[in-house]
């Protein structure tokens, strides 16, 4: 149950993320993204807030998702637990390398 | 096999989630050479920036609507009891998916072609 | 539909798997004729009883009250003895009929139910009653029952369970018939043990692995829902302690009337 | 014999549906800790679960609104109110049902028992409708004169089965499922034990028990059209016919007047119950010429004897003219949809209208066997008509002949009978076992000898198929020995029927695999349907008389002279039957016999 409640806790967080992220990357100017453009925006702390939660609740969302889709088949069902800290820790990493990467345009 | 509209979307929000887990994990690394320095991500940015990964970009973005709305589609089902409606529901998810992509994705190519 | 129509012959085209003789299934076709009325198991029963007695399928009450006859027809899980031939001939005057899909084989149409019979027992079929039984019977109203209709008229016919891709790829799965046998008794305000039914169905192989492909709906000849009910078991069990406390104040009612 | 091969329980119970599992849950509730039951279909597909419009019991929840007749409106009995229904009105109403045929101990026993089990049902967790104050609802049916059929819509069978099936599974009642009883060996009248194929790998086994007990049901597939399921093949009654057992009269079979036009499957008594109409193609409600009391809710056979005579008087429907209307528009769409919700799915599913805006067309249909295993009110099988038993033979349910229903059986009896006798025969199962019931020892090797009687069957290769046998024997038996009867037609069955047996050791068995062979267990079933349709049309030609179902046209007066009296049938040498006859119980003070009128 707790990964199907993660999931779609994730899953109406990363509505309102993945919605700002596609609009303020895609759809407004400029267009061509560099370095100064992400910085640009990156100094601003509730950008930064959002998007590391914008990290966190994807990093949750697509992990979570990932362990239903290989625990519905029978042979992995039966290693659920290895699978699941296998999932916990993949997320931990990533959230940590993702930070990392937001905190690097402060320079 | 045992197809209905359901397992059809049951099919395409597995598929379309699971790219898009891949493309995360991409776009991590891709995002991550700020790590290195400018230089190394202004590089790795331009090289993803190139007319055939706007293409690219257009297919993700059919995999993020699709698999949005399909998400918003089950919500509402659990939680406004919709299970009746699933077909009605499942449809109107393909037709929006198919607009907002092409209106999007349209959007993408004019302006990766007309450079903006 | 005219009368010449409805008595035409048509190809029944069965997939043919004995496994002791067999290494893989095979179609077979049979030409069956039609009489007005008559039921894709009354074509089962003409090819085995002058055609081919080998020919191999379940079947006992021939008006879909028994959960017999499911099986794979033109692609749909449906109950054969409820199906008229007529509405099933396609275009190139057959019918096509297998197994369920997902289950071992046994013979022809007759499947491996051994799992499925094992998840509705894993959910406690039965009633929990409270330790006090009155003389009479307990109080319930017509609105409580109404409730419980989908999972009390659930014939155990396995349409659903056989139509689920879940189950396709993990037999470990409930399955929708047994989360709506656990359904009919968590919301029966008779049985005292709605918390452990709501702990069965919460662990990893219960209500949380249902995608919400509604094969389940639309497999099911009796035209029930257990996608509903699964929706409400996951409701439940998020407020399990309400609703047990909610269940245990309403037992101390269970002797009194209804009031209007 | 080989050990492998025997498998032994301190109780076997043949028989899934209501009788059977009643006996065994009830056994195992009593302490009896092996008990194995075994079906030749999974035991929730037994035919009880078809059954659709009630169980009978005097709960006093319901009365008719002051007024409005025997069709009118029906309330729920204010507490404190007097009550409108009585054991002596229910057992009267069975009696007069059974016209005077019905044992009327055992009738008593049943109707007292009958709200203790209905109670038990409730508790057990059976979902069944409700008044407004929560209390079970009941709804009015044929031959009852008050409304005393406790129900869930028009699944009741069906909720009680799959309710019962739980409680044996938490008792760790033992199923085989899908396991056909080919043979019943009973040896100087004590079992031994049976002989049954796992029809899923085609092995034969002795099964030893220090008890059976036969819940097998009814033989209603003899007939051409018939309400009954495939595997009402009277399995039962042939298999303890064959193995020295009487069996009670068998020439009462009830034809119900409501069975959907050309299928035969039921459109339930409820329809009727609830204020459905009979209608000729003269648009006549019929039933007032018949019945003009109790009009479609006369009993059974009256309703159906009517129809046949409106058939055969060229008033019937549809094309042949074989069929009746059953009106039910005027019921509104919200009663047909919340009381007969499975009758409208099947009337729109087979004969492509809905009641809700045309009359159904129906006709008679086979539907339920009053004869069978003569038992006492304990279920423990008669050894002849005085009265001696068979040591550890147990039957109750549509294969037994207590009798409650005499010659004709009241709708919503016959769940209450294998309920409360299936629940008697396990309390006497566990005395029997707890009182040191032995193992008996079994002579010869049952098992060998059925394996051969297989071996023979496959190595036959006739020139008969099995089918066009049984349909024959349909014909016949629906034509000859059907709702009327006469002394021609049923030495004309008789003959008709030999016939046939003779023609069966011709045939020729398709499939020969083991695995999962129900081209055998058909080949199986026809030979019990041959077995016993003698019995039916032997045991209708001696009766000289019309009484209850059995209705003889050269005949036609009830002769409580002469025929006040069970028929009981054993196996002679020769294997022909051999008639003897049982007195009736009767209390002549109480319900001494009367004209039956309507
Ligand atoms: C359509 C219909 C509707 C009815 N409606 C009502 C109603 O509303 N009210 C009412 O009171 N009565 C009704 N009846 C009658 C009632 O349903 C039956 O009389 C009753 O259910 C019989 O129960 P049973 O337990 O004796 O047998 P069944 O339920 O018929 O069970 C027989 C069992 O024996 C097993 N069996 C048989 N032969 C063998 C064998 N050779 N080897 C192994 N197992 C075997 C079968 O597998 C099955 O499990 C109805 C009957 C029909 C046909
Ligand atoms: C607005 C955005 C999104 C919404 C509303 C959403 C919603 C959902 C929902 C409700 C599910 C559960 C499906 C199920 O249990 O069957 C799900 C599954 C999943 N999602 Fe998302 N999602 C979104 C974005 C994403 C993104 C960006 C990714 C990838 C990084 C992703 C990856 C997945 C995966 C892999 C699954 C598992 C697929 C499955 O179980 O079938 N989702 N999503
Ligand atoms: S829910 Fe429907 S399909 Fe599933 S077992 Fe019950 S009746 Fe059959
Ligand atoms: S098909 Fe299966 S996944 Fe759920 S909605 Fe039905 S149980
Ligand atoms: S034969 Fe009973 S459901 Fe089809």
């Amino acid at each position: 149950m707790l990964t199907f409640k993660l999931q779609r806790w994730s899953a109406i967080a990363l509505l309102v993320f993945l919605t700002i992220h596609m609009i303020f990357m895609h759809y407004v100017p400029p267009f061509h993204i560099s370095f100064d453009v992400v910085q640009a925006r990156l100094s601003t702390p509730t950008w930064k807030i959002i998007d590391i939660l914008f990290l966190f609740s994807v990093l949750v969302h697509a992990m979570a998702g990932s362990y239903q889709v290989i625990t519905d088949f029978e042979s992995a069902f039966n290693y659920r637990k290895a699978l699941a800290w296998a999932s916990v820790i993949i997320v931990i990493l990533a959230f940590v390398y993702g930070a990392k990467t937001i905190w690097a345009f402060q320079l | 096999m045992y197809t209905s509209t359901g397992f059809i979307s049951w099919l395409l929000r597995r598929i379309s989630g699971l790219a898009l887990v891949l493309y995360l994990f991409m776009h991590l690394w891709v995002i991550g050479a700020a790590n290195s320095g400018v230089q190394v991500f202004n590089d790795r940015l331009n090289a993803v920036q190139t007319p055939l990964f706007k293409l690219f970009e257009v297919a993700l973005l059919a995999a993020v609507v699709y698999h949005a709305l399909d998400g918003i589609r089950l919500l509402l089902i659990h939680y406004f009891d919709l299970t009746e409606y699933r077909k009605s529901l499942f449809w109107a998810v393909i037709i929006l998916s198919a607009i907002i992509t092409i209106v999007g994705g349209g959007a993408i190519l004019v302006i990766a072609f007309t450079g903006g | 539909m005219s009368n010449n129509d409805t008595q035409r012959t048509v190809t029944v085209r069965i997939q043919r798997f004995n496994p002791d003789v067999d290494k893989k299934p095979h179609m077979q076709d049979y030409q069956v004729k039609m009489w007005p009325g008559m039921t894709i198991l009354d074509a089962l029963h003409e090819i085995k009883t002058h055609q081919d007695g080998s020919v191999t399928y379940r079947r006992s009450c021939r008006h879909g009250i028994c959960g017999s006859c499911a099986m794979h027809i033109n692609g749909r899980n449906t109950l054969a003895c409820k199906t008229p031939i007529i509405n099933e001939v396609k275009k190139n005057n057959t019918v096509t009929i297998g197994p369920l899909p997902y289950l071992p084989v046994i013979k022809d149409m007759v499947v491996d139910r051994t799992s499925f019979w094992e998840q509705y027992l894993r959910v406690k079929p039965w009633l929990i009653p409270p330790d006090d039984i009155p003389e009479r019977e307990f109080r319930m109203s017509q609105e409580e029952v109404d409730a419980l209709h989908d999972a009390e008229a659930c014939i155990m016919c396995g349409a659903c369970y056989s139509s689920c891709a879940v189950i396709g790829l993990n037999k470990k799965y409930l399955g929708p018939h047994a989360l709506l046998k656990a359904f009919l008794r968590v919301l029966d305000p008779r049985d005292t043990a709605p918390g452990e039914r709501l702990e069965i169905v919460s662990q990893a192989d219960g209500v949380a692995r249902c995608h919400t492909i509604f094969n389940c709906i639309d497999a099911c000849p009796k035209g029930l829902n257990p996608t509903q009910a699964i929706e409400t078991l996951r409701k439940l069990a998020q407020k399990r302690q309400k609703y047990e406390e909610a269940k245990a104040e309403r037992q101390k009612h269970l002797n009194e009337p209804i009031p209007s | 014999m080989q050990n492998s091969d025997v498998i032994t329980h301190d109780v076997i119970v043949v028989g899934a549906g209501l009788a059977g599992t009643w006996a065994a849950m009830t056994a195992a509730e009593n302490g009896v800790k092996d008990v194995a039951v075994l079906s030749k279909i999974h035991p929730l597909r037994s035919h009880s679960g078809a059954a659709q419009g009630g169980i009978a019991a005097v709960l006093n929840n319901v009365r008719p609104v002051a007024g409005t007749g025997p069709r009118g409106p029906l309330e729920q009995i204010p507490p404190g109110d007097d009550p409108v229904d009585s054991f002596d009105l229910h057992m009267f109403d069975t009696i007069k049902g059974s016209d005077w045929l019905g044992d009327q101990d055992a009738i008593e026993i049943m109707v007292k028992d009958a709200p203790d089990v209905v109670i038990q049902y409730e508790h057990m967790g059976c979902v069944f409708s409700r008044t407004k104050d929560g209390r079970i609802n009941q709804r009015r049916f044929g031959g009852h004169s008050a409304p005393r059929a406790n129900f869930s819509a028009d699944r009741t069978g069906h909720v009680l089965l799959h309710t019962i099936h739980e409680q044996a599974l938490f008792h760790n009642v033992h199923f085989y499922a899908e396991w056909y009883v080919m043979d019943l060996i009973i040896e100087e009248n004590i079992v031994r034990g049976v002989v049954a194929i796992n029809v899923l790998t085609g092995d034969i086994k002795m099964l030893r028990a220090k008890a059976v007990m036969f819940g097998t049901g009814g033989y209603g597939q003899a007939y051409k059209v018939t309400s009954n399921a495939y595997a009402n093949t009277g399995d039962g009654v042939a298999l303890a016919y064959n193995a020295g057992a009487p069996l009670m009269d068998m020439e009462f079979v009830q034809f119900h007047p409501t069975g959907l036009y050309r299928h035969g499957f039921l459109m339930t008594e409820a329809c009727r119950g609830e204020g459905g109409y009979l209608i000729n193609k003269l648009g006549e409600r019929f039933m007032e010429k018949y019945a003009p009391d109790k009009m479609e809710l006369a009993p059974r056979d009256l309703v159906s004897r009517s129809e046949q005579i409106e058939i055969n008087e060229g008033r019937g429907v549809m094309e042949d003219g074989q069929g009746i209307f059953l009106d039910m528009r005027h019921l509104g769409r919200e009663k047909i949809l919340e009381r007969l919700p499975e009758v409208r799915d099947l009337a729109i599913a087979f004969a492509h209208v809905d009641p809700i805006e045309e009359p159904v067309p129906i006709q008679p249909t086979a539907h339920y066997s009053m004869g069978g295993i003569p038992t006492t009110v304990d279920g423990e099988v008669l050894a002849n008509a005085n009265g001696d038993l068979i040591t550890g033979f147990y039957a109750a349910g549509e294969v037994s002949c207590v009798s409650v229903h005499g010659a004709n059986r009241l709708g919503t009896n016959s769940l209450l009978e294998a309920s409360v006798f299936g629940r008697r025969a396990g309390r006497a199962i566990a005395e029997f076992i707890k009182g040191g019931a032995k193992l008996h020892p079994v002579p010869g090797d049952p098992a060998e000898k059925n394996r051969k009687m297989v071996q023979q069957l496959f190595d036959n290769d006739g020139s008969e198929l099995v089918e066009d046998i049984v349909q024959d024997l349909k014909m016949t038996m629906t034509n000859k020995v059907g709702i009327f009867r006469d002394e021609e037609g049923l030495k004309s069955a008789l003959d008709d029927i030999h016939k046939l047996q003779e023609r069966f050791k011709n045939i020729r068995v398709m499939d020969k695999s083991k695995r999962f062979n129900t081209n055998l267990s058909m080949t199986l079933e026809a030979s019990h349907l041959l077995t016993f349709s003698e019995l039916i049309a032997a045991g209708a030609l001696n009766r000289q008389e019309s009484r209850g179902a059995h209705s003889r046209t050269d005949f036609p007066k009830r002769d409580d002279e002469n025929w006040l009296k069970h028929t009981m049938a054993h196996k002679d040498e020769d294997g022909r039957p051999k008639f003897s006859y049982k007195d009736v119980t009767l209390y002549w003070d109480r319900f001494p016999p009367q004209e039956r009128k309507y």
